[in-house]
């Protein structure tokens, strides 16, 4: 498929900066389980007695949602955790680009829980429990994200998301089990496989929940490298700061009282 | 015997130092606005802290005040130790800060503000009272809200809360503006006075004249050093 | 630091906010009407004429249906500007460092801006029920059970969202887009109050009002962790900011 | 039956899979060009 060669065309062109021996092994992983799944999901797997087709959807739907809520949010509580113990640098660079890739997966399984709606309940909105706790999810990391961009001392804002890392983590299940008691008072169909899943089918579904790691796996180093080229590309080092600072001329800093 | 007796005889006149930093680093904004300066204050001092703009001088007032951490190097204030978090809140509470800002809650009254911060720095009432009175704070101005105060009555009343505090240490960041003539003098005159109550005062300052006639010594900051001593 | 000084403390900084409100009367003369022009806004957005059959031969307007949730929407919306108000006089002259220098418990200092919130919020909300009952004919068959539940929900409900106001608002506290963000923030976390206030208020109008105290008992567990988190948490939140 | 719902979502997600990979490449590559070549060195 074409959406495939993107990716592809991706690591191979800029195989960059960014790239190491782990990220190689981890990115054609992620390929190959990609290569397997796409076929699996679309073609050899049998469509489903209710769903027809649109049970495809749930072979990225499912791992999207897995990886995003419990995964990529669990990595950034840990991040934040083990940042607010020692200050580590690599932890918080981690929590941070693992926030970021589950907010994008976030997307993603909203995207396709509304595709899955329009056909099985004839609406693409059906207040799903799970879909509608994922759409407040999403907010509430997007305001994560927020934060991190705000123009604050460094080590404050670290500090205050690394705060905000663990609590939204806890939120997220406040947010979860509410909606679901709320919406367990009405009666309806719940996004999720509840059918019998025939030998094919099942392992249509753990191939896309492995391969969907992978693919979180090589994102995640991708995208902590990135924030940290841009941290040191930003920041010089305490020792080169204190020597400059030192070396600052008085007549460029005004009047010499 | 001697030997002892003579480092004792030290002690008594030079004292231990109230605030001692040693290479101190601090950051601002992830911009090393204290680059390593030493400094040591004993009792009853009171120093100027001179230097150009951007040298530092609120950034080392806050350090010693406990409000910004140590990045690198020692400090001690009353020997609190302020690389540590505890270190730095309990040296807080002997300290007197007077920043740019006057920390006054604008839509509560003269009376009001100084009888909230009074409590909240656990100061005696007696001293209070004694401190507004002092600061000429008595009478019709103590029902004005801080919103319709000049800035030199704002100042007379941040000041009237750190009398009352009774700090053992003083950190005043230009002091001056914004008062008049009057209020120079008298806050001229409220350094001396701490002072000879035991109280070590730095005071970060461009004024020039009679302050100087207040200061015992003057240190020099720059580039986040404190790169010259004037005796 | 000793209990009493958290609670001593605590009542210094509720006292002292109180006090703000009563000689600037801020949410007096700007939440309360904002948030009584919100209840007529809903009558607008919502039209009054649209009926639902109840029971066998009654009916009932869709906004009357439709209360309880009315009622707690416009309480966070009005949240969101005390909120805002409560750290906007800290934030102005630089008084969050003087409480620092104080060396005022943190969890005190937590407690009574979260209280002062929550005064505030409470006294914003009563008059929003009131004005609701009025302005939507809501036909409630009232019994001491119905009043009981829904003045618990109310003060559960406001408990939350005031200690957990209070907290994100910290988070944001000494920033330029503090309006904006706190908002981003604070709703999401805020959306299980909202939906555990609408559902008890519900029964407490329409429906059983046992159905109601489940979800009372979600919201004081709520509000009683912020609380616990807030006095956990204010200190390093207010350190160094 | 429904491919026209099923089509759409693969495109969307390995699509965005695909974008986001790129967004963060070519911020990646724009980052490294501003640090001196001694100071790439990653944590990890």
């Amino acid at each position: 498929m074409s959406s495939t060669g993107t990716t592809t065309n991706g690591s191979r062109a800029f195989a960059g900066p960014t790239a190491s021996k782990a990220t190689r092994v981890v990115g054609l992983m992620a390929l190959a389980g990609i290569a397997l799944l796409l076929p699996l999901a679309l073609l050899w797997s049998p469509p489903e007695i209710d769903q027809a087709d649109a049970v495809r959807l749930f072979y990225v739907h499912v791992p999207s949602a897995t990886v995003a809520l419990y995964l990529a949010f669990g990595v950034t509580c840990l991040g934040s955790l083990i940042y607010l113990r020692n200050q580590s640098v690599f932890w918080d660079l981690m929590a941070h680009a693992s926030a970021e890739i589950g907010v994008v997966f976030c997307g993603f399984v909203l995207i396709t829980g509304m595709l899955w709606g329009r056909p099985t309940w004839g609406v693409y909105w059906e207040w799903d429990p799970r879909i509608t706790s994922t759409a407040i999810t999403l907010i509430l990391y997007l305001g994560y994200l927020a934060l991190r961009r705000m123009d604050l001392d460094p080590t404050v804002r670290s500090k205050r998301a690394a705060f905000l890392g663990i609590i939204s983590f806890c939120n997220l299940f406040i947010i979860k089990y509410s909606v679901e008691w709320w919406r367990g008072l009405h009666q309806g169909q719940t996004i999720g496989i509840d059918t019998q899943l025939d030998g094919l089918m099942l392992f249509t579904f753990a191939w896309g929940m492995v391969t969907f790691v992978l693919i979180f796996a090589w994102l995640l180093m991708h995208r902590f490298r990135l924030g940290w080229l841009e941290l040191q590309a930003t920041t010089t080092s305490l020792d080169d700061a204190i020597a400059a600072r030192r070396a600052e001329s008085p007549q460029l800093t005004g009047e010499g009282l | 015997m001697v030997a002892m007796s003579d480092s004792a005889d030290d002690q008594l006149i030079a004292g231990p130092p109230v605030v001692e930093l040693d290479e101190a680093v601090a950051l601002v904004g992830g911009f090393p606005a204290l680059a390593g300066a030493s400094l040591k204050l004993a009792g009853t001092e009171i120093v100027g802290l001179r230097g150009p703009n951007g040298a530092g001088k609120s950034t080392l007032l806050r350090v010693c005040a406990g409000l910004i951490p140590l990045r690198r190097g020692r400090g001690h204030v009353l020997g609190h130790d302020l690389a540590t978090r505890t270190g730095r809140q309990s040296a807080r509470r002997s300290i007197g800060l007077l920043g740019h800002n006057t920390s006054l809650y604008d839509d509560l009254t003269v009376q009001e503000n100084v009888w909230f911060w009074s409590r909240a720095n656990r100061a005696a009432s007696d001293d209070v009272k004694a401190a507004m009175g002092h600061m000429g704070l008595s009478g019709r101005l103590a029902t004005v809200p801080v919103s319709g105060l000049s800035e030199g009555q704002r100042r007379r009343t941040a000041m009237a809360i750190l009398l009352a505090r009774r700090p053992k240490v003083w950190l005043l960041d230009e002091p001056h503006a914004g008062l008049d003539r009057s209020g120079r003098d008298l806050l001229d005159q409220l350094l001396i006075d701490a002072a000879k109550a035991g109280a070590t005062v730095l005071v970060a300052t461009h004024d020039r004249g009679r302050i100087d006639d207040v200061l015992t010594r003057t240190v020099w900051l720059e580039s986040g050093t404190i790169s010259e001593l004037i005796p | 630091m000793s209990g009493s000084s958290l609670l001593g403390d605590a009542l210094l900084v509720f006292g002292k906010d109180l006090r703000i409100e009563r000689s600037s009367k801020v949410v007096l003369s700007q939440v309360l009407p904002f948030a009584l022009m919100i209840l007529i806004l809903f009558g607008f957005g919502i039209s009054p004429d649209i009926r639902v059959p109840i029971g066998a031969d009654g009916s009932r307007s869709v906004l009357a249906q439709v209360t309880p949730g009315l009622i707690f929407l416009a309480i966070l919306f009005s949240s969101l500007l005390a909120l805002g108000r409560s750290f906007g006089v800290e934030a102005d002259d630089g008084t969050l460092d003087a409480l620092r220098l104080a060396g005022l418990d943190p969890g005190g200092i937590f407690i009574g801006k979260a209280a002062a919130v929550l005064v505030q919020l409470l006294s914003v909300g009563s008059i929003v029920t009131l004005g609701a009952f009025l302005l939507f004919d809501t036909g409630v068959d009232w019994t001491w059970g119905r009043a009981v539940l829904l003045v618990t929900t109310l003060g559960a409900a406001t408990a939350g969202i005031a200690s957990a106001g209070t907290i994100y608002s910290a988070l944001a506290a000494g920033l330029r887009v503090r309006d904006t963000l706190v908002p981003l923030l604070v709703i999401p976390v805020l959306a299980p109050v909202l939906l555990g206030a609408g559902q008890a208020a519900d029964a407490a109008l329409f429906g059983a009002v046992a159905d109601g105290w489940p979800w009372v008992g979600a919201l004081a567990i709520f509000a009683l962790l912020y609380i616990g988190v807030g006095i956990l948490s204010f200190d390093s939140l207010l350190e160094d900011a | 039956m429904h491919w026209e719902f099923v089509i759409p979502g693969y495109l969307i997600v390995f699509g965005g899979i695909g974008a986001y990979t790129w967004t963060v490449l070519s911020r990646a590559r724009s980052a490294a060009a501003r640090v001196p070549e001694d100071r790439r060195t990653f944590l990890d």
